[in-house]
């Protein structure tokens, strides 16, 4: 489903993000990706969506090899992906409600669908009370799991989140992974890019570990690596 | 693309004017601020032209006899050879007497000082010519000599020197039109740039969640139709509003005004000037959204 | 305030505006346009106001003597007491020879028309005077009718119409200005406000971090002075070649235009335009960045 | 040191953000404040700030009633507080390093000053490295350090530090909380809102719950509430 070939990722300014990547994720998974702060997970997410270009290697989601993608098809190969971005990328002017039913307009689904998936993913997510809010007036939080609700509101077969649950409390943040393992025991693939130790040791899932740009453990059924 | 899509393109383009008040009242501003200075100078450049225009039906060609008097079959004849030249309005006989009548009204009081000259007036009989355009004078006149038993005086200083006027009127409205529309659509294409910079960041989320460059497009074009349109309905009220009370105005209160000044009828402004305004107020509202989001739309 | 924080609001005021560019520029253009229509209409509107002062200094009134002839000492005595009037610049006395010999120029080829007229001549001595202004027309023709022995024929008519003329012209130019003064002041508000819209995010973190008001203002401030001098010293190059280019085109190539235009040199025009034009600058960058700062600075 | 008293603060929206909380934090101390998400948590901070006013209740800060201070005073209260944001709030246009100095040349700190402290409290974060980077060329948890930098290189008497390792791997946050644990060493007040439980439950510290607005627990060495 998602491949990564031998990915180097430079940035302009000389950071290197990530070096010599090279990763199957299969269809249905659920994978941890994990490593310190700058060791490139976020890069590794914006690779998937061709919101960065990578130096070398080829990426291919799908069978198909985006390195290669017509700038017309992007739109197309991102429908495919859900995303909660570590910053949220929520947008300002519109509503929780509004920005989730965004994500439906674009794929021009139908006003009865919207009215129907919207109030459901906001109910999951625990902000049914928030749904007429703006970016500006929610919690950290609030915002955290608004973009959560956005990404999973088409049932997208591949879900990226990165750091999906660090502005939320313990309680709320378990409650959020079970939607996510809800959401993969339908047969999406999930990815995650998170700092959370328990989640992930708890979690028994794979686990990606980067250091510096580096791909330095991979292991089915993981646990944060830096116990101390 | 699905009619539901299209309607909420509408909506989101009627809410995207009011939610981003400021971009909206910026770009209206610079609309109506550049359609304003268009319709003033239109207003004004289309009345100089007219009083122009009358200016010279006016000026006249006078065409002399010499000193043997005519009878009245060969004024006739003349008369209509006259008038069978091209561009040539109106053509009046004036006989010595009638000449020597319009020079001691001239005169006014004085007029007694030309009292002698009645018996033997010096005056010649002549006639008078009106032109379509002053512009024909000289092919006129080089047919009018060809016409015997006439001969030709007219104004060859005065006239060019009214018909370089008037062009030096003509051109410098047309420059500073031209130099406003310019800087209208460098100021247009200014602040459209701004609204879509200010709106970076939502493009790109928008982007970034799987919306075709189309779908980001429609609503800003719509919202640069709606605001092209206001930005041109407004100066187009202001102006309509200042032109019937200016007209009023000196036509009411200054008669000597009246003599030198004719304006246009406010229908016959308007009947150009709305189109205009309008298309160009579109024109510029759509060219400026989907131009500057171009820019934004390369992610 | 310390020397090195002032160092440091030079430095960012210029950081400013390169890291902004799409914002300085926007400034810069829209700043730069209002002045070159500024500047254009001042060019045009001395230069109308010059010509007519001309036109003005050349209508003349021209005092009749009734029929009888006066000596040679009656005339100097009757000259010098018009001499005496105020506002009267030359007087010119025209003997009934004279005036004749300048009737038979007018009359050109025809001429020997007039010849029959020398021995009994029916036109009148007369005196041409010259007024500093023809505003002052009323007055100097009340104190000329005092003066025994002539009666005053003058066109009052016509001089009406021509200050009409002139006034409205001038009042049109006023207006367009102001107008067009406005419309620059309002889109500069505009864009200005968009800039400081785009920085809001940046002004409230710096308040958040406990910068006072006058800290944030400051980088501002200088920001728009130097905004406020590009966006001046632009249009000024700009109408300064344009109108070098066209007075020396006009000069050079158009003689029959060098007989009704008269324009000021681009020295006297600039010396008054390059300060003000300047000073306008300066003064809506400065005004423009601290009056819309405050409204983000209320946090 | 920090006082409020019957504090509530209710948004034009409606929502309750904070229901009369009183709470007293001393000089020198170390509180966490924890709550699930939404819980006033963030509200708590913008009020001692004055970002946002409180519709019932007084605030005293260092012996002054914050709740009447002038409005020209307030840049003077904002200096004595360094302040961690939930969202970071770093200055787009400025480097690493000048997002940093800029901190100092608002108290107009001498160059020399500058030019020493700056590196050094990068140095802390683990930053060095990243000095000469615009934040939209930081990693999440890079811009997280940064707004920490800021917030310690003036040496203010308060530290109020919303999340702040939110964005951190448990290495690095903990790299971090040693820091902060120094700082408070140093006599320095400082005021956490975290959702970290295995950093509460470790550091032994004050900590102070919200819930939905309410002080529900105010324990002077307590743990992260909801074991699960
Ligand atoms: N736009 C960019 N330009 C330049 N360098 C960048 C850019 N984005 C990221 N980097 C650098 O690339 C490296 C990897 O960044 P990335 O965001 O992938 O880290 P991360 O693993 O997501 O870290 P975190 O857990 O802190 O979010 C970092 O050193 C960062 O400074
Ligand atoms: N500007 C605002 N306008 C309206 N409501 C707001 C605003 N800011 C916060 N709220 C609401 O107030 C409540 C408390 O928000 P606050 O940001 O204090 O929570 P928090 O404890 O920081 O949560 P988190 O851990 O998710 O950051 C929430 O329900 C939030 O929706
Ligand atoms: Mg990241
Ligand atoms: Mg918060």
């Amino acid at each position: 489903m998602i491949e990564l070939n031998n990915v180097t990722k430079t940035y302009d300014n000389g950071a290197d993000a990530l070096l010599n990547v090279s990763l199957k994720i299969e269809k249905g998974e659920f994978a941890f990706i994990i490593g310190s702060s700058g060791s490139g997970k976020s890069t590794l997410i914006k690779l998937l969506l061709k919101e960065v270009e990578p130096n070398h290697g080829d990426i291919i989601i799908n069978n198909k090899n985006i390195t290669k993608l017509k700038k017309s098809r992007i739109p197309y190969l991102r429908r495919g992906l859900g995303v909660v971005f570590q910053d949220f990328r929520l947008l300002p002017n519109k509503t929780v409600y509004e920005n989730v039913a965004f994500a439906m307009q674009i794929v021009e689904a139908s006003p009865k669908e919207i009215r129907r998936n919207v109030p459901m993913v906001l109910s999951m997510v625990g902000l049914s009370r928030k749904a007429r809010a703006y970016p500006n007036q929610l919690s950290g939080g609030e915002q955290q799991r608004t973009a959560l609700a956005r990404a999973i509101v088409n049932n997208p077969p591949i879900l990226l989140a990165d750091e999906p649950t660090g502005n939320l409390d313990p309680k709320t943040a378990w409650e959020i992974m079970k939607v996510l393992k809800d959401i993969n025991s339908r047969g999406t693939t999930v990815v995650i890019a998170t700092h959370d130790k328990d989640i992930v040791n708890k979690m028994k899932k794979r686990v990606i570990e980067l250091q510096e740009g580096i791909l330095v453990r991979d292991l089915p059924k993981g646990g944060y690596s830096d116990e101390d | 693309m699905k009619i539901r899509t299209m309607k909420y393109f509408a909506a989101q383009g009627l809410r995207g004017i009011w939610r981003n008040r400021l971009m909206s009242f910026a770009s209206i501003a610079t609309i109506s601020s550049c359609l304003m200075i268009v319709g003033i100078f239109y207003c004004v450049a289309v009345n100089i032209d007219y009083m122009l225009e009358i200016l010279e039906e006016t000026a006249g060609i006078t065409v002399f006899y010499t000193k043997e008097k005519y009878n009245e079959k060969t004024i006739e004849d003349i008369k209509e050879k006259i008038n069978k030249i091209d561009n040539v309005k109106e053509v009046k006989y004036i006989s010595p007497e009638e000449a020597l009548e319009s020079e001691k009204a001239e005169w006014g009081e004085y007029a007694s000082l030309l009292d002698g000259l009645e018996e033997d007036n010096p005056l010649p009989p002549s006639f008078e010519l009106t032109l379509e355009d002053i512009r024909y004078q000289k092919d006129v006149i080089s047919q009018l000599n060809e016409i015997n038993g006439i001969e030709v005086r007219y104004f060859e200083e005065e006239t060019k020197i009214l018909i370089s006027f008037n062009n030096i009127i003509r051109i410098i409205s047309l420059v500073l039109i031209l130099v406003l529309c310019f800087i209208g659509i460098m100021l247009m294409d200014n602040t459209i740039r701004l609204t879509v910079y200010i709106r970076k960041t939502e493009i790109n989320i928008m982007k970034y969640i799987g919306a075709t460059d189309w779908f980001i497009r429609w609503p800003f074009i719509i919202e640069g139709i709606i605001i092209g349109l206001i930005g041109a309905i407004i100066p187009l009220g202001i102006v309509w509003a200042f032109y019937n009370f200016i007209t009023q105005l000196i036509y009411e209160k200054n008669t000597v005004l009246q003599n030198i000044l004719a304006f246009r009828t406010t229908e016959e402004i308007f009947s150009v000037l709305t189109p205009v305004s309008l298309i160009i107020g579109v024109s510029i509202g759509i060219i400026g959204s989907s131009i500057s989001i171009r820019r934004y739309l390369k992610v």
